[in-house]
């Protein structure tokens, strides 16, 4: 049995589209830019512009193709917030039937509180909030991500604000409390300063941990740094002598 | 969606009564009480959920270990002349997700009946189990069904040493020391 | 804030308030998780928690392997359900991929996580027990999640740290008896759970212990990022299995308990009900596994295009998510992991303060956390 | 000389035994044979104790669908022996701020205390009581009392704040479940008429029941107040490890450690035996004069041994199986216990059963029905008498004194748990819609 399976997967891999390899990462272009570069026209699946899947399906022609991102037209509610926002909303696109929308940092807040109060929008809860590093994006080397849902209207919508190194971001937590761990842990590994968090600190490492890990210039195997050597040095324990007993002073 | 409902309800009698008469705690007394008789007079079968007492006592009474159990690696020989099937591809070492197999070949001719070929030839083979996570990746990528976890998981050492397994090792076993009464 | 909380302030009756440190190494914080208390007498009035003793890096380690290679790490965040993070990874990467997972697999994944739900649910149920105070049910609890292991043990070959599923599908098939193993478990499974419920559903001192203890109003759990059973306790019809169906939950008839109160005893009841309503979802899907290979074809060097994807699944703490940006290489730019646990620790402060030490560790039990998770 | 030689003499069983009659010299009675009592009462418990955790482990593990020990001898029948070794020899460790005169007398206290509790408790009839004193339950009441400062110092002494919230918590609640223990024991001292534990024996005797028919709310509140005084489950707040890890006794290590265990123990089978005295009719049990008369006194005075044993069993084991069961209170949970039920409904029992015995009273005490009859001395109650007042006990006494506590208690938390709930949602919803912080 087990060496039937085993013959599974060691199938030779699938021709590899070409335009793969190609198309190598560009960090420094939006998602859309990038997408727009590619060769369309083969096997494209155009992915549904509408966010909620209803009883996920899988993709019915699931052959290996490059991702179609399109911008997002007919939905009401990035229209909406196309309208409200002008030029702020950098982008609007949909990939894998997800929407993203890009804000700049000034109409960030806006966005969200918008979103979140706005009676076609109502989302109330924010799944997840974290960052990526782009080191090569000059001036723009964070983008911030917050997922966010609606549990009213069953819809999921993520927001991207791209920050340039050392700027601080706008915090959350005033709209919704649950992004105050959410955006310690961003400051923690990406160093992000948040503007408006009360108690921001760090939150998996220790206090005095010298960088930011997930920083892509951080090393991944790293062991002895400032902080390993300040605390997890062998030294003797500094007794109070006072307190040992006299016999065992004397026995010395 | 059901909703469950039976908080936030005001006690009826029946419930008024039953807390008088503390049969809120008497009926856990039985539950209770009833696992304890049953242990008395049930045949003990270890592992066996519908039994009173379900331990195993395992120094003694060796578990069932199923077949798909990913435990002690191993380096499998050729059953034919005792060779190893290692080719010494490297494929294990580059699944691994932990890094915790090294691979050492040399290339060198090898007889293969008349014909003089040049081949990769294992030399050493070190499998860190401390570092280990038994995920079977290594396994998965062998070509030749050389490398396989197997059921054996007894892999405590007194040494941390005893945790890199040479190719001798990998292909022999390590010696467990069985505890009996 | 740690020095606010160990700086004295006078009370009532002039007497100097405690620092308290719970844990890391304390017997109800479930793994090293340290709850700095501030006291008056025994009441809470201040607390902060200090996680990370667990951090691993999970997330840098995986912009150093390949997709394929991330999968067993997933184990071992949540390491009591590490099936449930395994499928939540392995989709997030075949919808990137845009494979289509056979049916059989995906009813097979659909039964494996049910029994992890379930799983899962006894070790908080016993865990929780305990730390109020009633032993036994966490070796009942035991016994029966026992059962689940040893199946998961047949099937994939590892009780806790499963590396259930490979991108794609399944490694293994079924083996001969797997059904009649799951059948006989789902036969014992709701009397156990009754079993359960005799000892602590009405007992006096469970209910004066969970009742009232650690309310959250919907509202502020929906502000608060909740998910999972802590969320549906406060009344918040949320489950991703409903709202939006992933793997083959579609096809599965099953409901979600909602609590109305919002407190200790509500998310008990809740997770109680969703064992059993997990034992009708894998009745279901085993009347219905259909036949068929259970692993697609994938090539042996994944490398998903360019792009970025938002994958969330119902795993019994909460809503697990992955959010994944490719490069177009054989290794993600960047993985974050959405931990229900950690987001949902963030209640204990909102829930516990104004209670008593006692209630801590009850509320530390219900928002079910997992440290390995937390901390990742 | 005669006295030194006195000394090897035994004294009256041991003359009953051999029919001599050696001189009955004050040595021998007072000092010899006391002190040969003493040395096999404290074997015989501390015995017993040790095996008291075998079982304890033994019936959770039967409870719990394990086996419990079984490597140490036959079914692990030795393992209290190894257990005792092991503990003998570890390191027996004193944190270095802590205060360690106090921390090394403080389990001493605790496990004196409850050791010395032992004289007095009637082990069975005639020869099998070491003192028959005459204030016996004042007695064991003062004396079991003093442990709780064991527990105390040794909380307060360790330095650590764990100890220290169970140092409290053991005081506050041994204190608050005493009252109520001794409240509990009146009503049946009504019908027994004296404080001397073998007197409250013989007085069941001769009424011919146990007064556990006549007073079952007291009953009920010595059991649980027992469980609050010896800390055991569902009341084990001093020691509860989920929450202080181990309370008073956390730093304690070794033979230290095993001391607090062994005072714990005791203090199960000393509250147990005063509760088979005082309720369930002590040594006696019905038939034991017949056997008296005809297999002789020794045979008799064994017996009464057996059955006062057997009797401490069944209420150790409800012990033990009620913390296999039951989850734990919580600490205001249990004094609210304590100070709102227990000890109102103690004296609302005793009100409620003077009342009973003085209307049971003959008219020329000013009593109604006349009841009860003085015979030999003693007030006995007659056959309609026991039938009165068992009926009152359980029929009357219970559902009156829970009726006027729950009116009392009315507005208590814990019997209003839902209007509690409801109020906390209703504040805290109200909080967040002024934006205010959430804290109670």
């Amino acid at each position: 049995m087990a060496d039937d399976n085993k013959e599974l997967p060691a199938d030779k891999p699938i021709a590899e589209n070409e335009s793969d390899k190609k198309e190598e990462a560009k960090p420094d272009a939006t998602l859309a830019e990038r997408t727009e570069a590619k060769p369309e026209g083969e096997t494209a699946k155009p992915a549904p512009p509408k966010a909620a899947p209803t009883g996920h399906k899988p993709a019915p022609p699931a052959k290996k193709g490059p991702v179609v991102t399109v911008e997002i037209t007919d939905d009401p509610l990035i229209n909406k917030i196309k309208e409200k926002f002008g030029d702020a909303v950098t982008e609007a696109v949909a990939t894998f039937g997800q929407q993203i929308v890009r804000v700049k940092k000034n109409s960030y807040l806006d966005l969200c509180r918008f979103l979140q109060t706005d009676e076609d929008a109502l989302f109330d809860l924010c799944a997840d909030l974290t960052a990526i590093h782009w080191p090569e994006r000059k001036e723009e080397e964070f983008d911030v991500v917050v997922q966010l849902y609606s549990t009213q209207k069953n819809r999921r919508l993520r927001i991207k604000v791209a920050l340039a190194d050392g700027d601080a971001c706008p915090s959350l937590t005033a709209l919704w409390s649950g992004t105050d761990w959410m955006e310690r842990e961003a400051y923690d590994m990406f160093g992000i300063k948040f503007e408006g968090h009360k108690d921001l600190r760090r939150i998996l490492l220790p206090e005095d941990w010298p960088g930011h890990p997930l920083r892509k210039e951080y090393p991944v195997e790293y062991r002895d740094n400032e902080w390993t050597d300040k605390h997890l040095q062998y030294r003797e324990i500094d007794y109070d002598t006072s307190l040992i007993d006299v016999k065992y002073a004397e026995r010395r | 969606m059901a909703a469950v409902t039976t908080t936030g309800q005001k006690r009826s009698i029946g419930q008024i009564i039953k807390r008088l008469l503390l049969l809120d705690l008497i009926e856990g007394l039985f539950l209770t009480f009833k696992y304890n008789v049953r242990a008395l007079y049930e045949p003990r079968d270890g592992g066996n959920p519908n039994q009173a007492i379900y331990t195993e006592q395992y120094p003694l009474e060796r578990p069932r270990v199923s077949e798909r159990f990913r435990g002690a690696p191993r380096l499998n020989l050729d059953p034919e002349n005792g060779s190893t099937l290692c080719i010494a591809c490297d494929l294990c070492a580059l699944a691994c997700p932990v890094d915790c197999i090294e691979v050492g070949s040399i290339r060198r001719e090898v007889r293969d009946g008349e014909k003089v070929n040049k081949k990769k030839v294992l030399t050493t083979f070190i499998f860190d189990t401390s570092r280990c996570m038994f995920c079977n990746l290594c396994s998965e990528a062998c070509p030749t069904d050389c490398l396989e976890l197997t059921q054996s998981f007894e892999l405590a050492v007194y040494h941390r040493s005893g945790f890199r397994w040479d190719r001798e090792m990998l292909e022999k076993g390590i010696n467990y020391v069985r505890y009996t009464k | 804030m740690q020095e606010e909380i160990t700086k004295p302030r006078e009370t009532l009756l002039d007497a100097e308030e405690m620092a308290l440190n719970m844990g890391p190494q304390h017997p109800s914080t479930h793994g090293v998780l340290r709850v700095l208390l501030k006291l008056d007498g025994e009441t809470v009035i201040d607390l902060d928690c200090d996680i990370g003793f667990l951090h691993r890096g999970v997330e840098k380690i995986a912009e150093q392997d390949t997709y394929a290679m991330i999968t067993p790490y997933w184990d071992r965040l949540d390491y009591v359900a590490a099936v449930s993070g395994d499928l939540c990874y392995v989709e997030g990467v075949e919808k990137l991929l845009q494979v289509e997972v056979p049916r059989r697999a995906e009813y097979l994944r659909v039964i494996l996580t049910e029994l992890q739900r379930i799983a899962s649910h006894l070790l908080w149920l016993g865990t929780h027990a305990i730390d109020i105070g009633a032993v036994t049910v966490l070796l009942y609890c035991f016994r029966e999640r026992e059962e689940i292991l040893k199946i998961f043990e047949d099937f994939i070959g590892a009780r806790l740290t499963a590396h259930a599923f490979r991108i794609g599908g399944l490694w293994w098939d079924v083996y001969p008896e797997f059904e009649t193993r799951v059948r006989d478990f789902l036969k014992i499974i709701p009397d156990r759970i009754t079993e359960y419920e005799t000892l602590l559903n009405t007992n006096r001192i469970w209910l004066s212990r969970t009742v009232g203890i650690g309310v959250l109003p919907a509202e502020e759990a929906i502000n608060l990022s909740l998910t999972g059973p802590v969320l549906r306790g406060s009344g918040v019809n949320y489950d991703v299995r409903k709202a939006q169906p992933y793997s083959a939950y579609a096809d599965f008839d099953f409901e979600v308990p909602l609590g109305e109160n919002g407190d200790t005893y509500d998310r008990y009841l809740i997770r109680m009900e969703e064992m059993r309503q997990s034992v009708r979802i894998i009745e279901q899907a085993l009347d219905g596994l259909p036949e068929g290979p259970v692993m697609a074809k994938v090539p042996k060097v994944i490398k998903p295009p360019v792009g970025e994807i938002y994958h969330s699944i119902e795993a019994p703490k909460g809503e697990l998510g992955v959010y994944l940006v490719s490069d177009g290489t054989g290794k993600p730019y960047r993985m974050r992991i959405r931990p229900p646990a950690y987001i949902n620790l963030q209640s204990l402060k909102r829930m516990a303060i104004g209670h008593l030490v006692a209630d801590v560790v009850a509320i530390i039990g219900t928002i079910d956390i997992v440290l390995g998770e937390v901390d990742r | 000389m005669p006295e030194i030689l006195a000394l090897l003499i035994a004294p009256d069983w041991v003359r009953s035994l051999t029919g001599e009659r050696p001189p009955n010299v004050f040595w021998a009675e007072y000092i010899v044979w006391p002190l040969i009592q003493i040395v096999i009462v404290l074997f015989v418990v501390l015995t017993v104790v040790a095996y008291l955790v075998y079982f304890e482990r033994k019936i959770s593990a039967f409870i719990q669908a394990r086996l419990g020990p079984m490597r140490v001898g036959p079914w692990g029948i030795l393992q209290p022996a190894a257990d005792g070794l092991k503990l003998l020899l570890k390191e027996d460790i004193i944190p270095i701020k802590a205060d360690k005169l106090v921390f090394s007398i403080a389990p001493i206290i605790s496990v004196v205390s409850t050791l010395v509790v032992l004289a007095v408790i009637p082990w069975g009839a005639a020869w099998a009581t070491i003192a028959n004193v005459n204030i016996g339950l004042l007695f064991v009441l003062a004396v079991s009392s003093v442990s709780v400062l064991g527990l105390v110092l040794a909380g307060w002494s360790s330095n650590s704040k764990y100890s220290l919230l169970g140092a409290l918590r053991s005081s506050a609640q041994m204190v608050s479940y005493e009252v109520g223990m001794g409240l509990s024991i009146i009503g049946a001292l009504i019908f027994a008429r004296t404080l001397s534990l073998s007197g409250i024996v013989e007085a069941q005797r001769a009424d011919g029941l146990p007064y556990f028919l006549f007073q079952p709310l007291g009953f009920l509140i010595y059991l649980i107040s027992a469980l609050g005084e010896t800390n055991r489950a569902p009341f084990d707040l001093p020691e509860a490890e989920s929450e202080l890890v181990a309370g008073y006794h956390t730093e304690y290590s070794g033979f230290r450690w095993a001391l607090f265990f062994m005072a714990e123990y005791t203090a199960m089978l000393v509250t147990s035996a005063v509760a088979v005295t005082v309720f369930l009719g002590g040594w006696y049990f019905p038939g034991l004069d017949w056997i008296k008369s005809n297999w002789g006194p020794n045979i008799y005075v064994l017996l009464s041994v057996a059955a006062f044993a057997g009797k401490i069993a069944v209420l150790i084991y409800a012990y033990m199986w009620f913390r296999w069961t039951w989850p734990r209170y919580r600490y205001d949970q249990l004094m609210e216990l304590g100070w709102k039920w227990l000890i109102p409904a103690g004296l609302a029992n005793v009100v409620l059963t003077g009342v009973w015995y003085v209307l049971a009273l003959p008219e020329a005490q000013g009593g109604v029905f006349g009841f009860v009859k003085q015979t030999a001395g003693r007030y006995v109650p007659t056959g309609y008498g026991k039938i009165y007042f068992i009926l009152t006990g359980f029929i009357i006494t219970i559902p009156l004194s829970w009726a006027l506590l729950a009116t009392i208690n009315r507005r208590s938390r814990d019997f209003n748990l839902h209007d509690q709930r409801q109020l906390q949602i209703k504040l805290r919803s109200e909080r967040i819609k002024r934006n205010e912080p959430v804290a109670e």
